[in-house]
């Protein structure tokens, strides 16, 4: 509850001051939310056992919808994601002239962290939605262009996916015994195979939409592209978390009935996203646009090991989507500094930037490394881990997926050669060292997973493994 | 006056209410001059009021409700008829006509 | 402390200090600390392996476990390494070489401005290179085998300012990379089929038999597309000789001595597995032959002094997958390490001459060099004479064995490894007259100019000089009496058990073919030297070489195919998709949506033509109906 | 539905002249007839409601809506100069569309009050329709809807003076205009 109001009432004092306090105070003041993250853990007393504890549980406007927040270690390391991106979302902001940027991106966090808390369904729903307006806000009011005609397509494509989410939780809902949103008690709903097929379909539509998988992925790159970078970051590197989270958290478990169903033909077309991706973004030329195809790819391969059903993609797939988050935003975020200190994030007009600013091209071509799976590098585990699960899943699969290693060394090297190296047209101002401490966290980070990605897995796996007992549970109902 | 209630059943207010009604109805539909538009529509609210007292007396009831409702209707209806008046004398002011064919600004 | 831990972790430390803080430090420091890092790493190594002889098991090595790296179920694989008999050979073999290779850096690179970011990255290979080869899983050889595409990657494209090498550095890793998911996909059938990554779990399994035939061609198939991938073996090579882009000193330790060779020392890791799939065994002999005439072909029409090295290179690496191929593991190593020597010798031999020479490596601009470099000439000659198998020095014995195996295993591949060879002193030997004998003809630089290189950079290559010599005595062939011979083959005896080398050849045969070798070698000696000593004759400018040597000098034009078979294809794919797949269908299909809600709602609009009176009517007839509706039902 | 020839005859005279008017009222050219014939029909409406014992009702209609109103109306027709017949005539098309509309209407209104059964009325006691019971209930139980409907009328009345005001003239204008008016 705490990194729910905490975050509420600094967005509130954020828009009552409006552009009075630097927002640089503002950056630093959100990383609070960090702190009572930590300062929950210790209050509530949480084990890191896989129970998915409750934080907060009081009745809400009916017997069968509370308002419940819990914390596992998977919620706890999306939330971890979120208190961490936002700050330095926040200072990655350049100018002073997008006033309500800052209000809107501390809601954004609120409703975040409520999503990836919520323990009853309508809670979920609601958060989910509440999530929506703020990112709908920062695109319609900041995008560079068309903004109006991206920002609806994509607020148009979500909100029909989460109506379908939402007649799949009422389904459930009218399922229950004794009519209740709660997770466990929508969890426990036997339904038949036929129901479920469409339970699932629901709820998948919704996640698909946000993640995006293959071919509902239309609303991404225009959206990433014209959106402000804090805009993007957001979508890309916590809004996205949502589809993936939602998907493990509450599709796989819900539709278990029919996951046998779901698995070839979301596994497939994730595999097509993965190279569908990777083959567009080699020609791109706007660098937002890049990252944009990018992250279909990765994520792809996210939603592909979630779906193959065994302990090794699924751990390794939250490991990448914590990665994923990671490494879009501190590419977005370099996209920013680039835009706002070259003048430019076209390709054709960059290049030779490397000799402006050792360590900016040192750091960037981390991050490139780290986007690239790179050894070492945070990239790399989960990748591994996911492709070893898509390949034992299916060979064929496997090695289309693995292309991905590939394909992403090319385009990401040849963003690289083409912004930093080179002769290059394009010179680089001065950027300043503030601006260059969250881009230096981001890089400790991309390093340090890279050298322990067991650190986080040691976390999650219990929670992973109460998760993959549910969905086994409810498979096991037809069988 | 009593007796004469003796051989009435509600039904007949009732079928004269309907006829009266619809006449206005009619009307309505009919008429293009945007005054007898307004006039057909007082011509079925009387229609209505005219059943509500019908009921009033046909329940029976000691509270005359019905017959409050009546009351409030010509409310409603004489506070209809003045801003619906007024409205038509500034359209007639703006355009020289008060054919309502003639206003189809709805469309856009 | 461990001595794995430091033999790996000084160079890392080297990175560490140059990379972070190397921008504040003098060059001396820097340079120094580079190379003194290495060689302390280098000196460990040395006692270890004094250790190792002695130790009681034979097979067995040292071992360190630093954490777990990954721990998922039944998916268990930790940061940790190994030293035995083979990785001791690798790591001394590449502290060595690297150490030499930095000291000569240390003025070879003296006047650039990234100075202590060529230390940084020369000592972070190290560290790849040490992890690749001491690591005690498949995935440690995995970080190790992208880690040191990175640093070739980076070494590559050091002159980061020219987009010309920065398309070969990406054109390098992508290759590499392209060998890498071959690696990877190994590396899940290996896990797949054994349940674990480890050396010491899955190796002896591999070897017990009990893997299907199937399998185990399957894993070895997909590790050698690793290796044709790093050690640049057809369809994979074309990478290795752009990359000659890097700094001189790169292209002798990456690109000749010790990168590159990381596939010979996969293949000899994984023997068991190797040598229970002929399938594979075969593939690797005709690649690597195939390779290795080819390479050499591509090589007797290059004008540049390093491209010649590295198509050498590639074909020396061919020649090694044919010795791999035939079952010849001992003789692969030996030769890697031959290879090595007089490879690092050639390749700082010609940085010396392009130093002298500001930066020139065109040979028909050189000529007449050697009573300029005196030093430079006479360990050049070495090299050139071991790489061309003049008798008795090392490239002579290394070569000569793997000759041997190839015709014990089968004549054809024999006969075409001798024109290999051949072709070998011919494009050596051509390289060397045109470029040391002869008249000067540079007329941009006046030969006075030319001069001989500083001692950090003669240093090594005297040191270098006296390897290639004497490299011979680590595994002289067994004719030359039992106790000084084959003493390479009987270290690695114990890791390689099933290969066990009994030579069936008669002593006689052995020397006839021996004999051959070394007349082919003479003739080849004295047509070249008459064509490029006594005519003075000059390389033609390409345009006018004849066809053939037109087809040679543009390398088959393979890179042309390449770029028309697939480089153009994903690129056109990639517009394809993005301009026709993504927008036009599928961003139709969802437009296609709103399209026809848009094509409803203008049918609803006629209906709604602003008109009350049929409003009106509809209203009254809807109520009409509902009440109806109401009645009736 | 009973015989018609039993019903009582001020009830079947009423009647017929209700329905006899109103149908003038909507089929009549000009419209100043029409307001006549309304006044008619509501006379005769309000014959009805003596009938039913609301007297008081029938006093109240016969003031406010032929009286006002309908004065009200008969102004705006002066004020237009609408009385003569200026309407275009609608084609016979609308007329039967709108016949048959009003038409199923009514006989489907019908046929569902056919259902409802028929019932003879228990009749109210006469003083209920007198003012002094209905003051008291308009008071009482009524009060709050009593007082809504007066905020409604200063609704409509402000909104009826803004509507009729000419456009772009503020009220300081129109007071200006007046006391020149007043002043002349």
């Amino acid at each position: 509850m705490e990194i729910i109001i905490l975050p509420l009432i600094l967005s509130l004092l954020a828009a009552f001051t409006g552009s009075k306090i630097n927002k640089t105070v503002w950056g630093l003041l959100s990383f609070v939310s960090l702190f009572a993250m930590v300062y929950m853990k210790q209050h509530y007393g949480i084990h890191n056992d896989g129970v998915w504890h409750n934080t907060f549980d009081v009745p809400w406007f009916s017997n069968g919808i509370h308002f419940t927040l819990g914390i596992d270690g998977l919620t706890g390391l999306m939330i971890l994601l979120t208190n961490l991106l936002v700050p330095i979302i926040i200072l990655s902001i350049q100018t002073d002239k997008q006033k309500s940027l800052i209000p809107l991106i501390l809601f954004m966090q609120a409703a975040l962290n409520g999503v990836f808390m919520a323990k009853d369904g309508l809670m979920f729903y609601i958060f989910w939605e509440l999530a929506l307006i703020p990112i709908y806000f920062i695109c319609l009011l900041y995008s560079s262009k068309d903004a109006f005609k991206t920002t609806i397509k994509f607020f148009i494509y979500t909100f029909v996916g989460s109506l379908a989410m939402l007649a799949s939780l009422i389904y459930l809902y009218l399922k229950t015994e004794n009519h209740s949103f709660a997770y466990e008690e929508l969890l426990s709903v036997q339904l038949n195979y036929t129901e479920s097929i469409w339970v699932g379909a629901g709820f998948l539509f919704a996640f698909a939409v946000k993640i995006p998988i293959f071919p509902f992925h239309s609303w991404q790159a225009n959206t990433y592209t014209n959106a402000p970078a804090q805009g993007s970051m957001l979508l890309s590197g916590i809004m996205l978390k949502m589809g993936l989270y939602g998907l493990l958290r509450w599709f796989m478990p819900m539709a278990g009935e029919s996951i046998a169903f779901f698995q070839p033909i979301v596994i497939i077309l994730a595999v097509i996203g993965i190279i569908y991706g990777a083959v567009i973004a080699i020609k791109q030329n706007d660098l937002k646009r890049l990252i944009a195809f990018s992250s279909l790819s990765h994520v792809g391969l996210i939603a592909a090991g979630f779906m193959t059903l065994s302990a090794v993609g699924i751990q390794g797939g939250v490991l990448q989507m914590f990665v994923h988050g990671i490494n879009v935003v501190a590419l977005f975020y370099i996209v920013e500094i680039i835009e706002s200190h070259a003048g430019s994030r076209e390709l054709s007009q960059l290049g030779g930037l490397a000799k402006f600013n050792r360590l900016f091209a040192a750091l960037y071509l981390i991050v490139v490394l780290g986007t690239a799976a790179v050894p070492l590098t945070n990239g790399f585990p989960g990748e591994l881990l996911l492709l070893k699960s898509v390949f034992d899943y299916n060979t064929i699969t496997g090695v289309f997926a693995g292309l991905t290693i590939i394909l992403c060394a090319v385009y990401m090297l040849r963003m690289y050669q083409f912004s930093m190296l080179g002769e290059g047209k394009a010179s680089l101002n001065e950027i300043g060292l503030l601006k260059m401490i969250p881009l230096l966290i981001l890089v400790a980070l991309v390093i340090f997973i890279g050298v322990c990605p067991q650190v986080i897995i040691d976390q999650i796996s219990p929670s992973i493994q109460k998760i993959m007992l549910e969905i086994s549970n409810s498979k096991g109902v037809l069988s | 006056m009593l007796n004469i209630f003796q051989s009435l059943e509600i039904s007949h207010y009732i079928y004269l209410s309907c006829v009266l009604f619809c006449i206005g109805l009619f009307g309505v539909l009919f008429r293009r001059n945007a005054i007898i538009l307004l006039m057909c529509i007082e011509l079925m609210l009387n229609a209505v009021n005219l059943l509500f007292a019908a009921f009033s007396e046909y329940m029976g009831d000691k509270d005359a409700n019905g017959q409050m409702f009546v009351f409030f209707i010509m409310v409603v209806a004489a506070a209809e008829a003045a801003v619906g008046l007024a409205i038509l004398v500034m359209v007639y002011r703006n355009t020289r006509k008060t054919d309502v064919s003639f206003l189809d600004s709805l469309k856009d | 402390m461990n001595s794995i831990a430091l033999i790996l972790g000084l160079p890392l430390v080297g990175f560490l200090i140059n990379g972070i803080f190397g921008k504040n430090l003098p060059k001396s420091i820097v340079g120094w600390l580079g190379t003194f890092t290495v060689l302390a790493s280098f000196v460990i190594a040395l006692g270890v392996f004094n250790d190792l002889r002695h130790a009681a098991i034979p097979s067995e090595g040292l071992h360190l476990k630093l954490f777990t790296f990954l721990n998922i179920e039944n998916f268990n694989v930790d940061f940790s390494f190994t030293l035995d008999r083979l990785s001791i050979m690798m790591t001394l073999i590449i502290t060595g070489i690297g150490s030499l290779i930095h000291l000569y850096s240390i003025a070879y690179m003296h006047e650039d401005e990234g100075f202590y970011k060529f230390f940084a990255y020369l000592n972070f290979f190290i560290f790849n290179m040490l992890m690749l080869v001491l690591g005690a899983n498949f995935l440690m050889l995995f970080f190790g085998w992208e880690g040191v595409g990175l640093c070739s990657y980076l070494l590559i494209g050091f002159w980061y300012k020219n987009a010309e090498y920065g398309k070969a550095a990406r054109k390098a890793f992508i290759m590499n990379r392209i060998g890498d998911l071959g690696l990877l996909m190994g590396l899940f059938l290996i896990f797949h089929q054994y349940q674990s990554l480890d050396y010491s779990i899955v190796l002896p399994k591999m070897a017990d038999g009990s893997t299907s035939q199937a399998m185990l061609t399957a894993i070895s198939m997909c590790l050698f597309v690793g290796a044709m991938g790093k050690s640049a073996q057809i369809p994979l090579y074309t990478w290795l000789p752009d990359a000659m882009a890097g700094p001189t000193p790169v292209s002798a330790l990456i690109h000749a001595a010790t990168m590159v060779t990381a596939g010979v020392y996969l293949v000899v890791r994984c023997e068991a597995l190797f040598y229970l799939s002929p399938i594979t065994n075969n593939v690797i002999m005709w690649v690597g032959l195939a390779t290795s005439i080819m390479a050499a072909l591509i090589g007797l029409k290059q004008n540049d002094i390093k491209k010649v090295l590295a198509y050498s290179t590639v074909s020396q690496l061919g020649l090694m997958f044919v010795a791999l191929g035939c079952g010849a593991y001992s003789a692969a190593m030996f030769h890697l390490a031959t290879h090595a020597f007089f490879k690092a010798l050639l390749f700082l031999g010609s940085g010396s001459v392009i130093h002298a020479m500001h930066h020139e490596q065109d040979i028909r601009q050189m000529g007449g060099l050697k009573s300029k470099m005196p030093i430079t000439y006479i360990t050049f000659l070495i090299g050139t004479l071991a790489i061309t198998g003049f008798p008795f020095l090392s490239g002579f014995f290394s070569k000569d064995e793997i000759l041997l195996a190839a015709f014990e295993h089968n004549k054809i591949v024999y006969i075409l490894s001798v024109i290999s060879a051949t072709i070998t002193g011919l494009y050596m030997f051509r390289m060397f007259f045109v470029t040391f004998h002869g008249t000067y003809r540079n007329h941009h630089h006046s030969f006075d100019k030319v001069h001989e290189s500083p001692w950090q950079m003669s240093l090594p290559l005297m040191i270098l000089a006296v390897l290639s010599v004497l490299g011979g005595l680590l595994n002289l062939p067994s004719y030359l009496g039992h106790n000084v011979s084959m003493k390479l083959s009987h270290w690695l005896a114990p890791i390689l058990p099933m290969a066990e080398s009994h030579s069936e050849l008669s002593h006689n045969t052995e020397f006839m073919l021996v004999g051959l070798v070394v007349l082919l070698f003479v003739l080849v000696v004295l047509y070249t030297r008459n064509k490029y000593v006594s005519k003075n004759a000059v390389p033609e400018e390409d345009a006018l070489t004849p066809s053939t040597g037109k087809v040679l000098a543009n390398k088959f034009y393979i890179d042309e195919l390449y770029d028309m078979v697939f480089v153009k294809p994903l690129e056109l794919l990639s517009a394809l998709v993005d301009n026709v797949v993504d927008s036009k269908l599928i961003g139709g299909l969802i437009s296609g949506v709103s399209t026809l809600l848009v094509a409803i709602s203008g049918l609803n609009k006629k209906i709604q033509n602003g008109n009350i009176e049929y409003y009106l009517t509809f209203m009254v007839l809807a109520l009409a109906l509902f009440l109806g509706f109401n009645l009736f039902f | 539905m009973g015989n018609i020839s039993n019903l009582p005859i001020p009830f079947l005279v009423l009647s017929f002249i209700t329905i006899l008017c109103a149908l003038y009222v909507v089929t009549s050219k000009n419209p100043v007839h029409s307001v006549l014939a309304l006044i008619l029909t509501f006379f005769s409406i309000s014959a009805h409601y003596v009938l039913l014992n609301a007297q008081f009702l029938a006093i109240v209609n016969l003031m406010v809506y032929a009286g006002a109103i309908m004065v009200l109306f008969l102004f705006v027709l002066m004020l237009l100069n609408l009385s003569k017949d200026s309407e275009p005539v609608k084609s016979n098309l609308w007329g039967v569309a709108a016949a048959i509309s009003a038409g199923l209407l009514l006989v489907i209104i019908t046929a569902s009050f056919q259902k409802t059964g028929i019932a003879i009325m228990q009749g109210n006691a006469p003083e209920i329709g007198l003012v002094k019971n209905l003051g008291r209930v308009l008071m009482t139980e009524y009060l709050v809807p009593f007082e809504l409907s007066g905020i409604l009328f200063i609704a409509a009345m402000v909104g009826a003076v803004l509507l009729g005001k000419r456009d772009g003239a503020t009220v300081q204008e129109i007071m200006n205009l007046n006391n020149d008016t007043n002043n002349a």
